[in-house]
């Protein structure tokens, strides 16, 4: 699993290339610029935070590089691959997941199916007719692991759609590990997650990064959890990409805080 | 329990030289004879079933002499609901057949009349077909025989009102099974006798008339042949009407069952109908008879009710001379002529048309309501069907 | 509404495997058996009428759980279904006159046909999903049950419907002295289509349509494709239906246009809906339950002391589809998930709901074939 | 020439009769979401009603003829209410399940109308205006296509303005959308809801006595007949959009006409626009993506 | 971060019912029981909403709070007495209840995604009564410039304030807002946290949430739930302070400075 370059193009040997990259990502719908020109790279095994007011364009942004959306004019790379024309499919194949900043599961399927479904794709022949899943197959261990890891061990039978909404969360981080993707996408992750496990799922998502090495790009606006995990920072606003910088020169930087975290310190 | 003396002490005289074979019905016991009727009790065309089925008791009620037995040996109709579809009716036959019916009969549907007809020749049983008018069930096959009338015969009738010989007939039908039927009845009859045939077909689904109603006109017929079945027919007159094509030339259609008598209105008056049945056309007992026997038994004639009528006939006919040999009960049929209620009626051998007379009428306003009046009777000669060459 | 989920997971293997077997083996036995079911059945096992009514319940619940894998499994609502029974039961009928060939070269050829007729029909109508979905599946069908009633090319038989060219077909399958002959067919029919439906549901094909059926978007996020997916369950069903087509076509000895009405496919909603949808062996019980039911309120309608009755009792009894259709309605008000629910419902208690009038249960974020938002990033991604 | 015009004004009046049995149809579908299969039934059984009048009244004066309208009219309100209250709302938000009562329903009612009336049409004829033909660019129009256009337009209007004027569609719209936060805030939804199929039972009941004048008769199937042309036309228009489906049933009856008239296979071109439409533009002509 | 922001508005807010008799509650819940398809999931809830000001209900995901206040609301099949100044509505339909008065934000936002910004405001307009939507429009300007876009494409933030915007246009006896910083830029909970003190001085507040900061700014009273049953009423500062008992039920060190930035 540490191994997470097999996810990818054995070609794309250029290692020098950044993990993910955006260039000039502009996009208007109707008469309205959501997104302006923007245009920033993350080294591979980075973990970058996305903060910015509310409407910025943060989750655009996201479906914007995973494919649920298509750019007006700008580009996206992969491991220094361009993938802008490629579908959703084919872009989380290559490596790249996400998760959604409202839950989006198959609801009535149960907890541990849902994460087994995201664990075969990386077995690969997912859509076989001549494989069946059966209890105790990889897949289905790995996505008992990854329940487990998240704190939805004793969850596993409930239909996804009638976990709280804390549950939810944590159900979508577990999906989204099980399919090992080399870069990541979370929007909101810590949304509705009850203070108490705050810490937990924080962990998770730092061993994301730490332990597998994965490139992780969060939206958050827990300033204390995305403070206390992210390398960079940007900052979106009105569609335009403002800074992107350590931590303690965005929190410094006061457009940000005036736009975006108020009148406090 | 063995068959009572009961009837053969009934005083009347049997039907055709049934005592002889007394003995050999007392053999097999007085067991009753089984008879499956499968007809539209319910579906789209169960008002002719029930039409069929008031004749079909008139019928063996009067061909028994009210007994309801053939040589002391009761006989039973069985009935089956084929609601208007060929799959439960092919189901229903091949239950009654397993329980080992001989005779078969009913079904006003062509459809599935052609059904049971295969059915019959795979398992050689006799059946005898309702008031089905589809050409195609005479001479299918030699387990088959009808007792209605058939498309042919309808056109032949209208030949019969076409004053004068070569001249323009358009055929106005549906473009289904039946139009189609007709249409080509109308080409091997009329045309066969000089007429040009044109033809409008409409689609069935159609629920607009007027545009064909130009089509008829454009055609410039010196006769219109109408074949219409179903409920649109009203609609269809109508247009017709407003669109002038009454003016054009005459027009011939088929007089249907009394429920339709007033869906014409006063358009009926301008139309020439041809007639299979109606219980005022025919004038002799045997219509007397099937006439007070449905009205007894609280039904009306109409119709199709001659269709059951004579389908009883024929399985008295049957059952007296065959017995429980379905080859023997096919030659007692052959040939076989009869007084049926539309006349004298003859099974002809080759090809088991059903040779019958057909009448033509008007229908005439009688209070609120309109009733056919008898125009001429068309000898059973004159209409006879070409014959069928068989499969 | 919960569907059954799929059944990967533990049940011994003793009931899992030797109840079935056992069953099918008691059935196959029924032709040599004389056991009477009064009001079930119309008469001893062993008599033709009794076969061929079972026969064609057998041949319905093939045809159901090919319908079920669609609708059940993939959630695609297809109004159209019946177009490929149809094609099973006609092509095999056209292929044997027209071509002069056996039972066995037809069957193939037809199967054939209805593969590529799928995949082809089945490429264009899954372009669109949920509602315009059902509409596009049955103007096809529509397409085809006018081309066949109309007859253009003189080859379907018209409205009349085709007779079977028993010249072609083996004399142990024609005439009603081999009812049994069709009867065991019609059971090795619905036993193959069980195991082919298990097989596909069981796969993982399978269970990723079930998650697309759920939630299309998702699935692609994590890489698969669903399109690949639905096709391949479309395609399966498709040919499971005409396989059971011609069967059909064997058991009645012919084929009528109703075969391929939309009336058609609404009685396979009917069917897989009262046996509850998502459930495998629901489908089959609610075939069954649909064959016999329709065969026995026919005879109830027919029965002398229903005309007896008053008015407002004789002409509800004496309509089938009455009968039908209101037990339909109650299933579906009172006994969500249909039989396969009920039962466990009744075997798992603490499953039971208790549902207020006013207080239905949180709203389901998606409905089944509702995803038509699923495919519109612009609303589900800015969520 | 005027076999064209013929062709095209006959085939407006066909379009009245299904935007009549649309427009309702295409409002429950369109708003609530429930492809309503038993609307066929509301439309056959406003006819049997309309039916019943005329048989006692007569039809053939113009006060028999617009009180069996408005019997018509009344006879589908209170059945599609009916049907509403105690059916289709108990099955809030499960659309499927919706739709599968309503299969039921319609499957069971026609076979009780079947009991009640018999299979056999019953006919039935309006004030003899109606029967009459005016004559236009050499075409005889039959007089009862322009009242049908005349109700069916009245009829559009009409809605259109309920919805504009009223709350009534955007509670609607959200209401399918989430019916428990509707009432959550503060509205009762279920009289909307209910409101909405009673209209849409009324409209159909009209057009079922215009139909049965129309056709010439009135039968249990009556509405089964129309409603698939319906939902086509429902298709075609665009979920919900009234106008769209005043458009498109125009359309789709005056292809209709042609088709039928020179090549015979009017249903089959139905069926092809049908399958174009859905496959160019799968929210129809005028369709707004309604939320699911 | 720092409370001081609002913390003045609480103070000036629960005064009153600091001093001399406190006035007795709008709302008060007894032996609250609710199920959904046929699971219980809230088992025994006892709290009552305090005449003014803020009352938290708290706990850790899944505990039953969203299903407290859908029970109240009558979302979900329930049991037990719910009294709105001594009215019982525990058997009225959710349209009645709400239309006594209680708003009610959700916890998905649950905005109309096919209608405008504007529709799903209008449509929120409860009959009779005033409609604030200066207040709403001052809070949230956004949603003015946003009128005629439609709900579904807003960001997740904007989608909450139409949500709040929906509840805070009427005059209420009580809100019932469950999580509504949830995904709310840090500038955008300190104002609505604001919107919410203004809010409680009106009317009082049952507030479901998960960021500890904005419960200790706003709420008086606060009530902990464990597993569907109520376990401690008391004091909010009180419960906030003890960290023993932040720990045990909502598994989080307590204290002023519990994960402050
Ligand atoms: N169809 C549209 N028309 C107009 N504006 C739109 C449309 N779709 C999205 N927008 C706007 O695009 C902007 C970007 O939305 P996005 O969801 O990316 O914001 P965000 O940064 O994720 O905010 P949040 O933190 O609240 O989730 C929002 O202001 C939204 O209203
Ligand atoms: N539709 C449902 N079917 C079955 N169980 C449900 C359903 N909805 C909720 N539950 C269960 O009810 C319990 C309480 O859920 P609720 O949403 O009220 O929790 P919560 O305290 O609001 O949690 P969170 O902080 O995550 O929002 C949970 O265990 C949940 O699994
Ligand atoms: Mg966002
Ligand atoms: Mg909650």
């Amino acid at each position: 699993m540490t191994d997470h370059a097999s996810g990818l193009d054995a070609g794309a040997a250029g290692s020098a290339a950044p993990a993910l990259e955006v260039r000039d990502l502009s996009l208007r719908i109707g008469g309205a610029q959501i997104l302006q020109d923007v245009s920033f790279a993350v080294p591979a095994g980075q973990i970058v935070g996305v903060i910015g007011p509310n409407g910025a364009g943060k989750t655009t942004l996201f479906n914007l590089v995973s494919g649920v959306m298509a750019p007006t004019t700008g580009r996206i790379l992969l491991d220094g691959v361009d993938i802008t024309g490629r579908s959703v499919t084919q872009r989380a194949t290559a490596g790249l997941g996400r998760t959604f900043q409202t839950s989006s599961l198959f609801p009535r399927l149960p907890v541990e199916e849902n994460v087994r479904l995201a664990a075969q794709v990386k077995e690969g022949r997912a859509l076989s007719l001549a494989a069946f899943p059966r209890r105790g197959d990889t897949a289905s261990r790995r996505a008992l692991e990854l329940l487990e890891e998240v704190g939805l061990g004793h969850r596993l039978g409930r239909m996804a759609g009638d976990l709280p909404h804390g549950d939810k969360r944590k159900l979508e981080i577990a999906m989204l590990l099980a399919t090992d993707p080399s870069v990541v996408l979370l929007d909101e992750p810590m949304a509705g997650v009850a203070s108490g496990d705050v810490d937990g799922l924080t962990e998770v998502i730092r061993s994301l990064h730490r332990d597998h090495g994965r490139t992780v790009l969060m939206v958050e606006h827990h300033m204390e959890v995305l403070l206390g995990l992210v390398e960079r920072v940007a900052v979106l606003h009105f569609g335009n990409l403002l800074t992107i910088d350590t931590p303690e020169a965005v929190m410094a930087d006061p457009t940000v805080q005036s736009a975006y975290l108020g009148e406090t310190v | 329990a063995p068959s009572d003396s009961g009837s053969s002490g009934s005083g009347d005289e049997p039907e055709g030289g049934a005592t002889t074979e007394e003995a050999a019905a007392d053999e097999s016991g007085g067991d009753p004879v089984q008879v499956g009727i499968i007809y539209s009790e319910t579906g789209p065309l169960a008002a002719y079933g029930k039409q069929y089925k008031e004749g079909l008791e008139a019928g063996l009620d009067y061909a028994t002499d009210g007994t309801g037995e053939v040589d002391g040996r009761p006989v039973e109709l069985v009935y089956r609901d084929d609601a208007g579809n060929p799959d439960t009716a092919v189901a229903a036959a091949k239950d009654l057949i397993g329980q080992d019916f001989k005779i078969l009969g009913g079904t006003v549907v062509s459809g599935i009349a052609l059904a049971m007809a295969e059915q019959a020749a795979q398992n050689e049983v006799l059946y005898i077909s309702g008031p089905a008018a589809a050409d195609a069930v005479t001479g299918i096959n030699e387990f088959t025989f009808r007792s209605g009338r058939q498309s042919l015969q309808d056109v032949a009738t209208a030949g019969a009102m076409l004053e004068d010989e070569g001249g323009k007939v358009v055929v106005l039908a549906q473009d289904n099974a039946f139009g189609q039927g007709n249409l080509a009845a109308v080409e091997a009859v009329l045309g066969g006798e000089g007429a040009e045939v044109d033809s409008v077909l409409v689609p069935e689904d159609a629920t607009e008339f007027t545009g064909f109603a130009r089509q008829v006109i454009d055609a410039d017929p010196d006769l219109i042949f109408v074949a219409w079945a179903g409920a649109t027919a009203g609609n269809m007159w109508q247009s017709l009407d407003q669109q002038d094509v009454f003016d054009a030339a005459p027009v011939v259609t088929g007089l249907a069952d009394s429920a339709t008598f007033s869906a014409y209105g006063p358009i009926g008056e301008r139309i020439s109908f041809l007639s299979h049945y109606f219980p005022e056309a025919a004038d002799n007992e045997v219509n007397q008879a099937l006439v007070d026997h449905v009205n007894e038994a609280g039904g009306t004639p109409d119709l199709f009710t001659p269709d059951g009528f004579v389908a009883g006939q024929m399985i008295v006919q049957a059952v007296a001379e065959g017995g429980d040999d379905v080859n023997a009960m096919i030659d007692a049929l052959e040939g076989w002529e009869f007084e049926g209620p539309k006349g004298t009626t003859s099974i002809r051998e080759s090809d088991h048309a059903l040779i019958q007379p057909m009448f033509t009428a008007t229908l005439v306003q009688d209070g609120d309501g309109w009733v056919p009046e008898l125009g001429e009777t068309v000898p059973a000669d004159q209409v006879a069907p070409p014959e069928a060459s068989g499969r | 509404m919960t569907g059954p989920t799929p059944s990967t997971r533990h049940r011994p293997a003793l009931t899992r495997l030797l109840l079935p077997l056992g069953l099918v083996v008691l059935l196959a036995c029924l032709p040599l058996l004389d056991i009477s079911v009064p009001g079930v059945l119309p008469g001893a096992t062993y008599t033709p009428g009794t076969l061929h009514l079972l026969a064609l319940a057998w041949v319905m619940a093939a045809v159901a759980l090919s319908y079920h894998l669609l609708f059940g499994v993939a959630g695609l609502l297809s109004f159209g279904h019946a177009l490929y029974f149809g094609l099973g039961a006609y092509g095999l009928g056209i292929v044997m006159r027209e071509l002069e060939l056996g039972l066995v070269p037809a069957a193939l050829v037809t199967l054939l046909v209805a593969a590529v007729m799928s995949a082809v029909l089945g490429a264009v109508s899954l372009r669109v999903t949920g509602i315009p979905f059902a509409m596009v599946t049955l103007a096809f069908a529509q397409a085809g049950y006018v081309w066949v009633r109309r007859d253009p090319e003189r080859v379907t038989g018209g409205e009349e419907g085709l007779r079977l060219p028993t010249e072609h077909v083996p004399d142990a399958l024609v005439g009603v002295a081999d009812t049994r002959n069709l009867y065991w067919l019609a059971l090795a029919v619905l036993v193959l289509a069980y195991l082919l439906t298990a097989w596909v549901q069981n796969s993982r094909a399978g269970h990723v349509a079930e998650a697309v059926r759920e939630n299309e978007l998702r699935v692609r996020v994590l890489g698969m494709r669903p399109f690949m997916v639905k096709f391949a369950i479309f395609v399966s069903a498709s040919v499971i239906a005409s396989m059971v087509g011609m069967v059909h076509l064997l058991l009645n000895s012919g084929a009528v246009p109703t075969v391929l009405s939309a009336e058609f496919t609404i009685s396979l909603l009917l069917m897989v809906v009262l046996g509850g949808v998502g459930s495998r062996w629901g489908a089959v019980a609610g075939a069954i339950l649909y064959v016999l039911l329709n065969q026995r309120l026919t005879v109830l309608s027919q029965a002398g002391w229903v005309d007896d009755l008053p008015v407002v009792l004789r002409i509800p009894l004496s309509e089938p589809l009455f009968i039908l259709g209101t037990l339909f309605v109650l299933v579906v008000l009172f006994l969500p998930g249909g039989l396969a629910g009920t039962v466990a419902r009744i075997a798992a208690p603490r499953r039971e709901r208790a549902r207020r009038d006013d207080a239905p249960p949180q709203p389901r974020p998606d409905d089944r074939t509702e995803d038509a938002g699923a495919d519109d990033p612009e609303r589900l991604g800015v969520r | 020439m005027s076999t064209v015009v013929l062709l095209l004004v006959t085939g407006v009046g066909l379009g009245a009769i299904y935007f009549l049995v649309s427009s309702g149809l295409s409002l429950i579908y369109g708003l609530m979401g429930v492809l309503n299969f038993a609307h066929g039934v509301f439309l056959t059984f406003g006819a049997f009603m309309g039916w019943e009048v005329a048989a006692r009244m007569g039809a053939t004066s113009w006060p028999g003829f617009v009180l069996s309208l408005l019997v018509g009219a009344l006879a589908g309100a209170v059945f599609a209410a009916l049907t509403e209250r105690f059916l289709v709302q108990r099955l809030y938000e499960r659309h499927i399940e919706q739709v599968l009562i309503t299969v039921g329903l319609a499957l069971a009612v026609v076979a009780l109308f079947d009991g009640i009336w018999g299979t056999d049409p019953r006919f039935i004829s309006g004030p003899a205006w109606m029967a009459r033909t005016t004559t236009i660019a050499g075409a005889n129009v039959p007089n009862d296509r322009f009242v049908a256009i005349a109700v069916a337009a009245v009829v559009l209007v009409a809605l259109v303005l309920f919805l504009q004027r009223t709350r009534y569609g955007m509670i609607i719209r959200a209401g399918v959308e989430n019916r428990s936060m509707v009432t959550a805030l503060g509205i009762d939804v279920r009289t909307a809801f209910t409101l909405i199929f009673t209209i849409g039972g009324a409209v159909a009941g009209m057009g079922g006595v215009l139909a049965s004048h129309y056709f010439g008769y009135v039968s249990p199937v009556l509405g089964q007949t129309l409603l698939i042309f319906a939902f086509i036309v429902t298709v075609i228009g665009g979920l919900g959009s009234l106008t769209g489906a005043a458009i498109a049933s125009v359309l789709v009856a005056v292809l209709q006409q042609f088709a039928n008239y020179y090549w015979g296979y009017g249903d089959f071109a139905v069926v092809v626009l049908l399958a174009v439409v859905v496959l160019t533009r799968p929210s129809g002509l005028l369709g707004k993506k309604v939320a699911a | 971060m720092t409370s001081r922001t609002f913390s003045s508005s609480a103070a000036e807010a629960s005064s009153p019912a600091d001093g001399s008799t406190a006035p007795a509650p709008v709302l008060v819940v007894r032996d609250l029981a609710a199920h959904v398809a046929g699971q219980q999931v809230v088992e025994h809830v006892d709290l009552e909403v305090a005449a003014t000001g803020v009352t938290a209900l708290l706990g850790r995901n899944g505990v039953g709070k969203t299903s407290t206040i859908k029970a109240v609301m009558g979302l979900i099949g329930r049991s037990g007495t719910i009294e709105l100044d001594g009215e019982d509505i525990s058997t009225l339909p959710t349209f009645k209840v709400a239309s006594r008065g209680v708003a009610y934000v959700p916890e998905d936002r649950e905005v109309f995604s096919g209608l405008t910004v504007a529709e799903n405001l209008r449509l929120a307009e409860r009959r009779g009564g005033p409609h604030r939507y200066d207040l709403v429009y001052e809070l949230f300007p956004e949603l003015r410039e946003r009128g005629n876009q439609a709900a579904g494409t807003l960001s997740g933030g904007q989608q909450q304030m139409v949500s709040l915007a929906r509840a805070l246009l009427n005059e209420n006896r009580v809100l019932l807002i469950d999580e509504p910083t949830k995904g709310l830029a840090p500038r955008l909970v300190t104002d609505v946290a604001h919107a919410l003190a203004r809010a409680a001085e009106v009317a009082p507040v049952l507030l479901v949430e998960q960021n500890l900061h904005v419960v200790r700014d706003l709420a008086h009273h606060v009530v902990v739930l464990t597993d569907g049953r109520s376990v401690h009423h008391g004091d909010a500062a009180a419960f906030l302070d003890d960290p023993v008992a932040t720990q045990r039920l909502l598994g989080v060190h307590g204290g002023p400075a519990a994960g402050a930035a």
